[in-house]
Parts: C-alpha cells; structure tokens; sequence
C-alpha cells in the first residue's frame, strides 16, 4: 500500500483537532505556529505567548503591524478582545507552574522516554540559544510535540534516546508528525492513528524504533 | 521636591563603571532602549556584562555596543537571530564570554535579585547541559535545579510613560523585562516616550512603582520607530 | 463561548472537600471576600487548612468559619485582632493549629506555588523561633532559611471587576494577596462587583489574567460595605 | 541635674529630622506611625505601606474613610497623587531586597548586638502574630527603632541580649528613645545624644547597659 504524507497545514488541522475550547496554550515557534490558524470560528482557545501576551489573535493586516506587539518569533500579531499585557516574570510564571494546558513544540528529536532534544544540535560551531523551549518543555500541564517525522536527511526524529543534547526530561506527552500520534506512555512510544495505507510495522521499520 | 527627570541620555549614564553590570530591557526591538545604548556606547565603559534577553540585531543598539568591543560577558536566553552576526563572531571568536539561561530562569533570577530571594529551586533545565554543575534537589518527587539571583549595577529600560517620582507604564509586548529588571539594579534608567504630571498616571495603573527606577529621560516617539507604530 | 461566571455563591463553591486547604484573601476587611466565606459555610466542608494574612474578626467572615469548628489549622501571618476573640479561645483551647508566616514569607511562599518554584531561600526569620528547624544556608556572607511553597486546592478572592474569560481589576489596597492566591490555587473563585464586558477592561490594566481564574460570582457591592466605601 | 523625657510627639519630630526628602520610608504600627506628622510641608518623603501602598497620605477627613484604602494597622488612610498600588508579593519584594532607605519599628528590646525582639513576649498565653515585622526588620536598608526608653514597669528595653523572642538578628541601626539617640556600631550602643539634663553615664546606670 501506498501513503501520503500530510502536508504542514494538514499536520496543524490535526494537532488542533485535539486543541478544545477553553484550553489555555502555547504554540511553539516554526510549525506549531500554523496550529493557530486551524481553530473553528467562534470556537474560544487561548493562546499565550512567552513575552507577556494572553489572548493572542491573528497575524495584523499588511500596514497594521504594531511592533510593541509581537509574538515570541518576534512577527506582528493582535490581542483578542478579553486578553492582557503582563511582564516576563509572571508570563513564565504562568508557564513554569502548570496553568498552560498544553504546549505544543517543534523537534529534533523525542526518546520513548519522553526526553526531548528542540534547542541545540550539539554541534559546537552552532551557537546556542534557547529561549523558552525548557520553560515550555517541562511547565505545561502537557507537552505536545509537532514535528515532520523525518529529517530532510530521512533519518527518524523518534529515537530511543536522545542523542542531541535534551531540552527536557521525560517531559513529552504526545507526538504528532505528518505520519502519525503517538503517545508516551510508560516510557514507550504507543501508535495512536497513522496516515492512510501505513501500516505500524511499516511505520515501526521506518521509524527504527518499536510502538506499544 | 524630587524628580528623577534627567535632561540627556549623557545625564542618565553617568557613573556606569568599567566591569558594570548592566541589564538591558527588550525582547527583540520591542521594548529595547535602543538610545540609552547607544548613549552607553559614547560613554565609553568597557569590560561590561550585559543581561538581556537576546545579544542584538544588525550593527545597532546591543549589537553595535558589541561590535565596540565594549562586553566582556553575555547573560541572555536566545543569543541566535537571523540577524545577530556581530554576537555570531565574537562568540565563534572567543572572544565575549557566553551565559546562556533558559529565558524563566532569567526573569525568575532576575526577580529573584529585587526581591530578597537568594536563590530558588526550579524545574527547568534540570538534567540538561544548561543545568550543568548546578545543584539539584528532589521535591515531592520531582527534580529541581538550584538557581541564583541575577543583580545589577544599571538597569536601562524602556517606558511608555513615566513621572517626576519615576513610576512608568509600558506598551504592550513592550513591557517584558522592564519591570523585573528595575527591581534588580542598584540604578534603573528608563526612557519614555512621554512625560506625565504627578497624578496622571491612576495608581491602579502603575506597572513599575517609582521606588525602582532612579532616572528618566524622555525620548520622542518618532526617533525608536523602528517600524509600524500604531497609536 | 467560554464563560467563567456562575450565577451563585453556592455554584462557586461547589467541590471544596473536607481537609481541603482554602486561600482567603484580604487584609483585614480590605479585599476579603466576605460573602464567599460565608457560602463556604453553608457549603458544609470541614477539616480545612486556610491560608489567610489575618485569623478573622469579631464573628463573621473567617471568624465565623473558626467558629462553626470547620478549620483545621490556619496559616496565616498575624492572627491576633482586637476583635480576634473567637481565634483566640480556638487557640488557647487547643483546638486549632496554628502555622505563624512572616507576611511576606506567606506572599513569597504562595507566589512561589503559583511560579513554579519548589522553594526559595530568604533572610526573613533567620535566628527566629519562625525558623526553628527549617534549613539555613550562608549565600554571599549573609543567612538564608529555605521555605517551601503554600499550594492551596481554592483560593476565594475579592476583585473590583471582572470578565467571562476570569481577567480582574481590584480596588485600591484591597488588591494585597488576590492576585498571588489566584495564581497558587486549583480553583481560583473571585467576587467581583461588576462584570464587564470582554474587552471593556483595558488589557494593560489587567491585574489578574484570566488563566488564574475559574470562576467568578457577582456580589453587589453595597452588600459588603462595612464601612465608608467611596467611589 | 533634671531632665525631662521627650513625650510621644517630640519623639517623632526628632525621628522626622532624620529622615530627608526622597527617602522610601515605611512607618511600623504604633508610636513609628506619628513620625508622618512632623515631616516639613513640601518636603516629599515616600511612605510605603506593607499592604500594597507606596506614596501613603494622611488620614482623611472624618466620613471620607475608605476601607479599601487602609494602612498597616487597618486605619483608614489617602494615597498621594503619584502614589501606587500592587499586591502582596510586590510589596514585600519591595521591603525584603533593600528598595527602602528606613524602616521605623517600635521595640519591646535591642541588644547591643542589634537584636532586636518586638513581635511575641515569649509568654505562652499570648496570642503570637507577627505581621511584616522580620520582612522589615531584615529588608530595609536601614531599621531604625523607635520606643520608649522603659517599659511601663520601669525596666529598660536596652539589653545586653534579648530576652524576648527576636525579630530579627542584628538588624537594628540606630534606636530613638524618649531619653537618647543611640547607634549600633560593631555590637556595641554607641550614644550620640540625650535629653537635657541627662547625662551618659546616668543613662547607662538607668539602663544597665554600656555606651561607647
């Protein structure tokens, strides 16, 4: 049998599939970003955003944009009605300490343990930066991770440990990749659904890595 | 009768000591006193650490005070930009000296300094090469880091609007690190974009109370727009 | 539509459970939510922990909660009031614990649970009976006492206004532990005085952001004047 | 020689004279409360409130009282204009980081050392409550003591070492007395005035204490 991948726009139509009214959340920079465009109208998600936003609506127009506000990719957005200003201390607060429902994170990697590896690839020469991807990681209620299941080099981002140096222990809940949900559970990758004509041996083999 | 109103971005610098600690207020442009460090620049202290959220953008601003060859010492969260090639060089040079800090530690250390708190245990980073070295503890059952406070010699900031007893109100996303910040630093220096009389700004407004910011300067609108201000 | 508002005292206090540990706000009269007290006790629970700056006042409120033989133990920084009787014979009688905070221990500690933290190490106390067998560590020459965090499964808070997605404004000094009590407990359960359209509360003078809010009850504001309110 | 001890308000002029315009000032509950009436018109003195104040006024008009807007002490009070409110953790983070200059607190004892005891009397049978007093007593940049010199049964409240429970271990800068001003320098009272008429050394007989 033969699959397709989903693209980036249907891989967010997923992930907010799962996103319900009244959750409180954060959306990664990169491709978490687009889950914000894949809520139904009328349909009340909170979005927060590290650099002291709650409520935050969509991209302005074109010659709308302010740039006292910006979200934590530092582009332009609005505040819906009903959201609110605060400072760094308490927008970490608000993430370190449980109130977000879920984060949703880009990565390089996720271990069946649940370890995840998104800030540093571990090569010297990089230089490094991190932002709030550990606050993220291990502050959320949960931790949801959006990723193309692949590199560009074809090689499985689901591993069984970490070999990038890690944002977070045991701290990733769920994957979503344009193949498939995985959940972890127990320190094991467990297959939730796949994309039509993938089976989970075959997802298994190409992956490199064994589901529950 | 006491202001904190300074005339010059000059007058708001004095005093800044070679090996000062100074932290500047920002995420990205939004919310950085680009003046105040340009005027840091023409003032010449060297050997400086700088806490801030990024290492600056192009050649202005914290960029440019890098480029001067002005800091020895870098405390921030996200260094890497599309655009930060002058930090890029220094740092693949050996040349300025890196602490990087997942960016809730950095306003929680920071907090933690103007608040009398001399160190916290805190979840993140715990089993990762930033938590390297660094104490741990287990709490309830989960593992914690243990994190020191971050102080400051300067702070330099960025307000909407401030008074003559120094309390400001910020603008927007701007408002980030500026309030943690002034209660961290022995002298806060903000610039605002409007000076208000005594009074004017309602008390239950007040963002940063005066008793943290020391000097003010006023800087016009117009000169920081780097792009896209809507009033 | 998301809407944190119920329509009474009993519906916001639904599933506060015997041994539950309660945060009430206020100082003194100022921002204590009365009339949520009162409806903790019509509501039934007992064996409760409350986290409160002061130990209640003649026999309403708090007092009358002490008294009707609901509460545990009370954490709290200054118990003893003029009118603080019904505290008082609790007390010298045995029948209630009592847990002495430093105030600003008691507003540290809560912050620390609504932040993350897993404790912090302060000045305040050290060489105190407060202190007494508590963890002590020398930072930069001076003595630290470690304390822990104060998590609480409600807080009950009094704010000026409100909106459906739970953002609140307070009123003068009535504001003191609302907006850290808020961020510390499971359910957070504000009176406010009037609910105000989204949006009608100015995004920049938002004190307590929605997320630390899950329900919000309306109590007019003539029913909880003690004395002198003035607009 | 005669003397006559400084009464409550002559007290307070003579605290009010050390404390200069642009100071950060918090006032404890009781005889420290007075000093706010002797400050000079014009002359802007910050007073903070551990309850969420900064700029406090004075005690409105009768039938202008607001108990939203009350002190330390529960009495109602005015905010001046420039003042500023903010919660609890703000205000103490406020009084516990050196932000204040001076703290004035009333005492039941000060030791030589700096103790200083002034929140439980150690009798069982009393109520303990504390309050803000060891945030004050350790935070502020300066504590100062103000108090009478004996308490009611003539005992003095200049010790060699605190019987009493302390507040805070030697925090304690500098004590106003209705008889004398007196330094702490290095674990020792250091007197630096009396009262007409009252001499060192009968201060320290009546005291039981040494002065350097």
């Amino acid at each position: 049998m033969s699959y397709t991948k989903l693209n980036r726009e249907q891989l967010a139509a997923r992930v907010a599939r799962d996103i319900h009214e009244g959750m409180y959340v954060n959306l990664g920079i990169g491709l978490p970003t687009l889950v914000a465009n894949h809520f139904p109208a009328n349909v009340e998600v909170f979005l927060q955003s590290e650099n002291g936003l709650l409520g935050m609506g969509a991209a302005p127009a074109k010659g709308n944009e302010d740039f006292d506000l910006v979200n934590a990719g530092k582009q332009p957005v609005t505040l819906l009605a009903g959201g609110s200003f605060f400072h760094s201390a308490d927008s970490f607060a608000m993430m370190r300490a449980g109130h977000l429902d879920v984060a949703v994170l880009g990565a390089f990697q996720v271990a069946a343990n649940g370890d995840l590896a998104n800030w540093h690839t571990g090569n010297p020469a990089d230089i490094p930066a991190v932002g709030g991807a550990m606050d993220l990681a291990v502050g959320a209620k949960q931790t949801w991770v959006m990723m193309e299941h692949f590199t560009k080099d074809g090689v499985s981002k689901l591993v069984e440990r970490c070999s990038y140096p890690i944002t977070g222990v045991r701290c990733v809940k769920r994957i979503y990749t344009d193949l498939a949900v995985i959940d972890i559970v127990s320190d094991q990758f467990v297959l939730r659904e796949t994309v039509a004509g993938l089976s989970a041996a075959q997802l298994s083999e190409l992956s490199g890595v064994s589901f529950f | 009768m006491i202001s904190k109103i300074v005339d010059s971005v000059a007058a708001a610098l004095a005093g800044v000591d070679d090996g000062a600690t100074v932290m500047i207020g920002g995420f990205g442009g939004a919310g950085m006193p680009t003046e105040l460090v340009e005027g840091l620049i023409a003032q010449g202290a060297k050997g400086l650490t700088i806490v801030s959220n990024n290492a600056g953008n192009a050649e202005f601003g914290l960029a440019a005070l890098l480029k001067a060859g002005r800091v020895r010492k870098v405390i921030c969260s996200f260094p890497r930009q599309a655009d930060s090639y002058v930090f890029d060089a220094l740092y693949r040079e050996g040349k300025i000296e890196l602490e990087l800090v997942p960016q809730g530690n950095l306003a929680e250390r920071i907090r933690a300094a103007g608040a009398g708190i001399g160190g916290f245990f805190t979840k993140v980073g715990f089993g990762t090469e930033l938590a390297k070295g660094k104490e741990t503890r287990e709490i309830n059952g989960e593992m914690y880091v243990f994190e020191s406070p971050i102080y400051a010699d300067f702070a330099l900031i960025k307000a909407e609007q401030g008074d003559r007893w120094g309390n400001l109100v910020y603008r927007k996303a701007a408002r980030n690190f500026g309030p943690v910040m002034a209660m961290a630093a022995k002298t806060t220096v903000a610039s605002v974009h409007e000076l208000r009389e005594l009074g004017a700004i309602d008390p239950e407004h007040v963002i940063t109370p005066g008793i943290f910011v020391q000097r003010l300067v006023k800087i016009p609108r117009a000169a920081t727009i780097a792009a896209g201000f809507k009033a």
